[in-house]
């Protein structure tokens, strides 16, 4: 069973959404609990049959779909998607578990176990057209969440959602088949594997546009700027569960794909749009830091944020070496908490108050202690506090990127200033000063449902903050091996500079800070 | 030993999460006492240490275990015990512990009892982890860490919107010191390739001036965000809206000298950029003078203290910089000795007076608080350097130093500004003690602090007296560590000459201020009296308007740029060029969709234009590929 | 001009779809437009008639062959749905039908 | 010679007969004109020696076709005088001229016309009825049975559309309609 738990991972959960179907209504909450629960326990098995030692894929499995065009059915997962599952498979968990009382909840449901069985199958997929099928796949139950469960703007929302992930995945398609042409071309057979690819050599200017093809339908999705505007209207328009489920994994498809696909398969092109891609990364993380200060309402700072903490990972990914990269997987992991924790937490004064205004709270801490220091602790993670889990990721990637650009890393650190002034403004705004808005005064602190989701949450930001290691080591193991893949393949002398190999032991270069600019 | 290293460390963690517990419920006294006493374990386990260290024990080095591993990058949770980390361990559980059990008292008839101590011990966990941590890293921590307990504890009392606005500064202002010290942590990583103290010192032997002064400048750039060095100065005396006891143990004691520390901690860093010293120095000087200036007139009795503490890290900075670590240590540690008793001192006034802060509305509180007067006054006396007490043994080897080395302009800085030190601070005590009873007028009815508070404090009074005392064993303590040297200056006349000159323009200091303040004319100042509109008067109540100049061309400007980021560049530009593709090509589809009349006759007629357009394709593209070398060449004829 | 080639059979087969194409184009009368359509499909045929002679192979013949039996096919249903359509509107106008608008 | 005058003579008098059928007001002419055109495409058959072809020809369009047309031209009122609509006539023969110009451009072009260039430009042999019928009953046996299924397909279509319940639409229902259907 062990050999095909990804297949049974990505499937189960839609099996079971098909059951459920005839599953009567009022027992449909314990029924998608127990069907998530079983799913975040089968992908802490994989977690425990992965070895963390080994940096190749791990459970692979491959059956052939259209042998003529070499498109199978191929899966596996090494340290930097084994993570990502998990945590998929934690967010439906704890997000089915917090589910409040709202309309058609079997539907959601549902559609919740739809959206796993997606999230499962990019982070698993190493064909490219089983990745791109999962990748647009994911798109539908997200686009139903929104249009249906939304706020007033949802069909805006949902449909600027949709068509413009959508368009920017297709440029990848596009990408995905003149890679597969290229390799035809290049052996006489037709593949999609990735792992086939990785073995390619690729000209140069080819590279190039490539890179861009692919590029489009990432950055769309990270949402890199200035291609980041459906963010916003998609987490103000979405319910509570989606905005958690977009924030925490759905965005992290794009910049893990950047790892698989753009680094791996274009090193020299890489390398030289680096420093392009980095400026754009800067922009992302002050620009929307300072829009995020100007926002009336919560969650769309907290959706600004994500943006801003999405620069800082494209910033780590393209340092190019084993500390960036291995960073910004890990803040990947350390966003998805923290972010889809903020965006819960958002969701509990919205169901108290049904507003998300600003200005409408005041002093929240005299009248909801637990909440405060919940979203306390969240919020100081959220601006990079040491001991929590976002500073690892924001720290290694800072650090990597520094090898790269000193004063580019200077700009991009401004970040952690703007990320607290933001945050700590939102969070004077809401919990700070006397108790303004007399609906206020007796407000419910927050109940055991919203706990469940809550603590963990916050469990998972402290721990892995202070012990990051046990999911570090296999990010890390498997980095080096991505790493070293690039730069055996890099061409140019300047990649081959850039990308240094995480084998060769590491010098100490004496050199001052002119020298590297 | 390393039973008391851990001990030590993770006593106040233990103490944090206990009053953590209980922050839901009303004001619970065990709490506090509980607190206190393992802050106080580990206080001993600190002298423990430290009485390890004095006996010429080895520093103690242990490793808990991995934090952050990848690449080349490994970062322990690892600790050390050595003669400066114990230095800062003794200061840090010793001031605590007096504040811990001070608090007890002050906080009595808080609601947010236990949380303050939960805070509070957080904070001297990070402290302990700042001070032990054997690599840049772990200091990040616990530098982080104590910023996090300096904006919860400044805004304790977060009803007050002055509290929270002064704690979000706080923390904001730190962060930007932050990016610098990460920067210097990068750049340390990337040119020795670890992080930890002992391999990185060794390795900056091998590098060249230009990065090193990069490293130090940038260290330094977070040493200014926490020890307050201009210009991130302003941060301080906001934050003195925080409960008094923090302002005595994180503002005065503790948390700020953590940039003193971590320049005397880098001295192998800083020994090599002289130049980079030189700088600090001379900054150290210009904010010691500068701070003690707005220190002269204000009339909020804790703002003057923390000027003073400011007045006072320009000193040790100043000795940092000129190479004296050693004497910067000592005085850091003298410093937080008579500091936190005179805040602690001013907040048992503050508890007698109601929470008012203006001196001028006091005088003749000596009668009723006799104990505190005495404090304070001691602890004034030590702050201004008057012999025998701490201050001038601390202080005076500063001066001594800045001479030794041919510093003679910071030298004359710091000699003038100690007799500012003393002007003021004699200012203050004069006003709250000495003189008429003003605060009658106000209908407010002082009264002498606990005993037990009265008694915590006396520990700091002992030590602000005779601390001047162990300047000879601290220096053979570090002597090894930080190659210290003795400064001598070359004649004994020179230094008698100096010491006395000193000491005589610092009493006369005093002695002015006790003639203008201590006297039955002094009313509630109302803005009438010439000095008052003088120029300079109001400069320096202004702060020489800086906290201004931030407010109006740094905050406004950003709230009102991230405004017009918002609506116009986002909603305008950026969204409105989305929604503008969308746009076209819905508007495409609503005019063509004309075309679609339903009429068979019109569509054909589309339809055959449709096929005229396709042959008219295909007969150019004939062309083209028929001409296509004719079409090349004109083409390149061009220059495309 | 007097040696009748292929080309000759093209270009007549294209003028006589050109007139095919006025036809469809500018009738109005339901029954008319079908005659138009007539025309368009017996110049193709010409057209497949030729090139099955010129290149020696049958296939265009067949070709011919299967677009006549098309064309039989297209007019029995297409005029009975004309009677349907006369019957229930009284005309067969093209102008009357108009329910594809867009 | 023959040929040449043969394919000149027929040509003028089929696009003649075409002229006339777009652009007659009566439909009996044209009715009448197209008929006369289907005949003289057939000639051009039987000079192409597809003589079968020329035999459908004739058959299938002038005498099924044809009659089918007439019959159904009794339905209708075909006395009137057919209204042309006002539109821009230029447009019209403009595009279809062009169109056709451009067809025979494509044509004419030498590129291509030496690609059309008949390989046997006279094989006289080919094309008699025998020849058409063993291609017909093996290469092309399926589609000319789908062919028989088609034209029976439209038979019956034909059949129930034109004939029975003619009072009653069965492809348009509204209000009136759902009565009898149901």
């Amino acid at each position: 069973m062990v050999d095909h738990i990804l297949s049974i991972l990505i499937f189960f959960p839609v099996v079971a959404a098909l059951f459920g179907v005839i599953v009567h209504k009022d027992s449909i909450r314990a029924y998608g609990i127990a069907v998530s629960v079983i799913e975040f326990a089968l992908s802490l098995w994989l977690w425990f049959a992965f070895d963390g030692q080994s940096s190749g894929m791990q459970f692979m499995e491959s059956i052939p779909l259209i042998p003529a065009f070499g498109i199978n059915y191929t899966l596996g997962v090494d340290g930097i998607s084994v993570f990502i599952i998990i945590l998929s498979t934690f967010v439906t968990l704890i997000g089915i578990a917090s589910l409040g009382e709202i309309k058609n909840l079997k539907n959601m449901i549902i559609t919740l176990l739809v959206l796993q069985m997606t999230m499962s199958g990019v982070f698993a997929a190493l064909d490219a057209i089983i990745f791109y099928v999962f990748w647009e796949l994911s798109l539908v139950p997200m686009l139903y969440i929104i249009g249906a469960w939304g706020g007033p703007l949802r069909i805006y929302a949902s449909i600027k959602f949709f068509l413009y992930t959508f368009a920017g995945s297709l440029v990848m398609l596009v990408g995905m088949l003149f890679m597969a042409y290229f390799y035809n071309q290049a052996t006489g057979e037709w593949s999609f594997a990735i792992l086939d690819w990785y073995r390619l050599i690729l000209p140069e200017n080819l590279q190039l546009w490539l890179f861009v093809a692919f590029f489009l339908g990432f950055a769309i999705k990270v949402p890199m700027f200035p291609f980041h505007t459906w963010l916003p209207y998609a987490h103000g328009q979405a319910p509570t569960i989606g905005s958690v489920i977009l924030a925490a994994i759905l965005l992290k498809m794009g910049t893990y794909a950047f790892i698989r696909f753009s680094l791996p398969l274009f090193p020299d092109a890489s390398v030289f749009f680096m420093y392009p891609i980095a400026v754009i990364a800067i922009i992302m993380v002050i620009y929307t830091a300072m829009v995020a200060y100007g926002q009336k309402d919560i969650k769309q700072v907290i959706a600004y944020s994500s943006i801003s903490h999405m620069g800082i990972i494209i910033i780590g990914t393209f340092a190019l070496n084993v500390e960036g990269i291995s960073g910004s997987v890990f803040l990947m992991l350390g966003h998805g908490v923290v972010a889809g924790a903020l965006f819960f937490l958002v969701g509990v004064i919205y169901d108290r108050r049904h507003t998300k205004i600003m200005s409408e709270f005041g002093g929240l801490a005299h009248s909801m202690p637990r909440y405060a220091t919940i979203f306390g602790v969240m919020m100081m993670a959220s601006v990079g506090m040491p001991l929590t889990i976002n500073f690892v990721g924001e720290f290694l990637s800072l650090l990597g990127f520094f090898k790269q650009s000193q004063i580019l890393t200077l700009l991009a650190g401004v970040g952690i200033i703007v990320g607290a002034i933001y945050m700590l403004t939102a969070y004077k705004k809401l919990f700070f000063g006397e108790i303004t808005n007399e609906e206020n005064r007796n407000l419910p602190d927050i109940n055991k449902r919203e706990l469940v989701a809550l603590i963990p949450l916050t469990f998972l930001a402290i721990w892995l903050g202070v012990y990051p290691k046990p999911v570090l080591d296999p990010i890390n193991t498997s980095v080096e091996s991505i790493v070293q893949l690039m730069h055996d393949k890099a061409q140019t002398a300047e990649a081959k500079r850039r990308i240094p190999s995480p084998l060769s032991q590491m010098t100490i270069p004496v050199s001052s800070i002119e020298e590297a600019h | 030993m390393e039973k008391y290293l851990y001990i030590a460390l993770f006593a106040p963690l233990v103490s944090s999460l206990f009053s953590a517990l209980f922050t839901a419920t009303p004001k619970k006294t065990f709490t506090g006492i509980i607190a206190s006493l393992l802050i106080f374990s580990a206080f001993v386990s600190s002298s423990i240490l430290l009485t390890h260290i004095l006996g010429g024990g080895e520093p103690i080095h242990v490793e808990m275990m991995t934090w952050m591993a990848t690449g080349d990058l490994y970062i322990p949770f690892g600790f050390v015990v050595d003669e400066i980390s114990v230095t800062m361990m003794m200061v840090v559980t010793l001031v605590s512990t007096v504040v811990h059990i001070y608090s007890i008292g002050y906080m009595d008839h808080d609601k947010g009892f236990n949380r303050f101590f939960s805070y509070l011990s957080a904070f001297v966990f990070s402290m302990m982890i700042l001070v032990m941590s054997d690599n840049y890293a772990g200091l990040f921590i616990g530098w982080e860490g104590v910023g996090l307990c300096s904006w919860l504890l400044i805004g304790f009392w977060f009803h007050k919107e002055s509290a929270t606005w002064a704690a979000n500064e706080a923390f904001i202002m730190n962060r930007i010191a932050d990016l610098g010290m990460l920067v210097g942590l990068f750049l340390i990583y990337w040119n020795t390739g670890t992080l930890q103290y002992e391999g990185s010192f060794a390795a900056f032997a091998h590098l060249d001036t230009t990065t090193l002064s990069w490293i130090g400048i940038f260290l330094f750039i977070g040493a200014m965000g926490k020890s307050a060095q201009f210009p991130l100065h302003t941060w301080l005396a906001d934050a003195m809206e925080g409960p008094t006891p923090v302002s005595a143990l994180i503002h005065a004691a503790t948390m700020v000298t953590a940039g003193v520390y971590l320049v005397v901690r880098s001295n192998e860093l800083y020994s090599l950029i002289p130049h980079v010293g030189l700088f600090i120095a001379s900054l150290g000087a210009f904010v010691a003078i500068f701070a003690a200036s707005m220190a002269l007139v204000n009339r909020d009795m804790k703002r003057v203290i923390a000027y003073s503490t400011l007045s006072q890290l320009g000193y040790m900075f100043a000795a940092a910089g000129l190479g004296a670590y050693w004497v910067a240590l000592f005085h850091l540690m003298a410093h937080a000795f008579f500091k936190a008793l005179l805040f602690l001192g001013a907040g048992n006034v503050m508890h007698a007076m109601h929470d008012e802060l203006d001196p001028f509305k006091m005088g003749g509180l000596k009668k009723v608080m006799k104990w505190t007067y005495i404090m304070m006054t001691f602890a004034s006396v030590a702050l201004a350097g008057l012999f025998p007490l701490a201050g001038f043994f601390s202080k005076d080897t500063i001066l001594e130093a800045a001479f030794a080395e041919h510093h003679f302009v910071i030298y004359s800085v710091l000699l003038f500004t100690a007799g500012l030190t003393a002007f003021y601070s004699f200012r203050l005590t004069a006003l709250i003690f000495e003189g008429e009873e003003r605060y009658k007028l106000f209908g407010i009815h002082p009264h002498e602090a606990y005993k037990y508070m009265l008694v915590a404090m006396s520990p700091l009074l002992i030590l602000a007296i005779i601390a001047g005392a162990f300047r000879t064993t601290f220096f053979g303590m570090v002597e090894e560590i930080l190659g210290a040297m003795e400064y001598h200056i070359h004649s004994h006349v020179t230094l008698w000459i100096m010491t006395i000159g000193t000491q005589v323009f610092v009493i006369l200091a005093i002695m002015y201020a006790y003639k203008k303040y201590n006297n039955a004319k002094i009313t509630v100042p109302d803005g009438t009296s010439a000095m008052e509109n003088s120029f300079m008067y109001k400069l320096l109540l202004n702060q020489y308007y800086i906290p201004y100049a931030y407010e109006k061309y740094i905050v406004v400007p950003y709230r009102e740029m991230s405004e017009v980021f918002w609506t116009h560049v986002d909603l305008k530009i950026v969204d409105a060029s989305v929604d503008g593709i969308a746009g076209i090509i819905y508007n495409t589809g609503d005019r063509t969709s004309a075309m679609q009349s339903g009429n068979l006759s019109t569509m054909l007629k589309w339809m055959v234009a449709g096929l005229l357009g396709m042959l008219s394709l295909a007969v150019v593209f004939g062309l083209a590929v028929r001409y296509s070398d004719e079409i090349l060449a004109i083409l390149s004829g061009l220059g495309v | 001009m007097m040696e009748i080639g292929l080309n000759h059979y093209l270009i007549l087969s294209t003028i006589l779809f050109a007139i095919g194409l006025v036809g469809v184009m500018r009738r109005k009368n339901l029954l008319l437009l079908f005659f138009a359509t007539e025309i368009l499909l017996n110049s193709v045929n010409i057209a497949f008639a030729a090139i099955s002679h010129y290149y020696g192979d049958l296939t265009g013949q067949m070709f011919a062959f299967f677009v006549i039996a098309i064309a039989a096919s297209e007019v029995a249903v297409g005029l009975g749905l004309l009677i349907v359509w006369y019957k229930r509107h009284g005309n067969i106008d093209l102008d009357s039908l108009a329910s594809m608008k867009g | 010679m023959f040929e040449a005058i043969a394919f000149y003579l027929f040509a003028f008098l089929t696009i003649a007969m075409f002229y006339i059928v777009v652009t007659t007001s009566q439909a009996l002419y044209a009715l009448s004109a197209l008929a006369a055109g289907m005949i003289f495409i057939s000639a051009f058959f039987f000079i192409l020696n597809a003589d079968f072809l020329g035999a459908i020809q004739i058959i299938v369009y002038t005498g099924a076709v044809m009659a089918l047309y007439a019959f159904g031209m009794m339905f209708f009122d075909t006395t009137r005088e057919v209204k042309e609509k006002k539109g821009n006539k230029f447009i019209i023969v403009g595009m279809s001229a062009l169109a056709a110009a451009l067809v025979v451009a494509i044509f004419a072009a030498p590129m291509l016309s030496t690609n059309i260039v008949a390989l046997y430009p006279s094989s006289a042999d080919i094309g008699n009825t025998q020849e058409v019928g063993m291609v017909l009953f093996t290469k092309y046996l399926i589609p000319f049975e789908l062919a028989a299924v088609m034209l029976l397909v439209a038979m019956v279509a034909g059949i129930v559309l034109a004939g029975k319940k003619m009072d009653n639409s069965i492809t348009l229902e509204d209000d009136t309609n759902e009565k009898v259907l149901s």
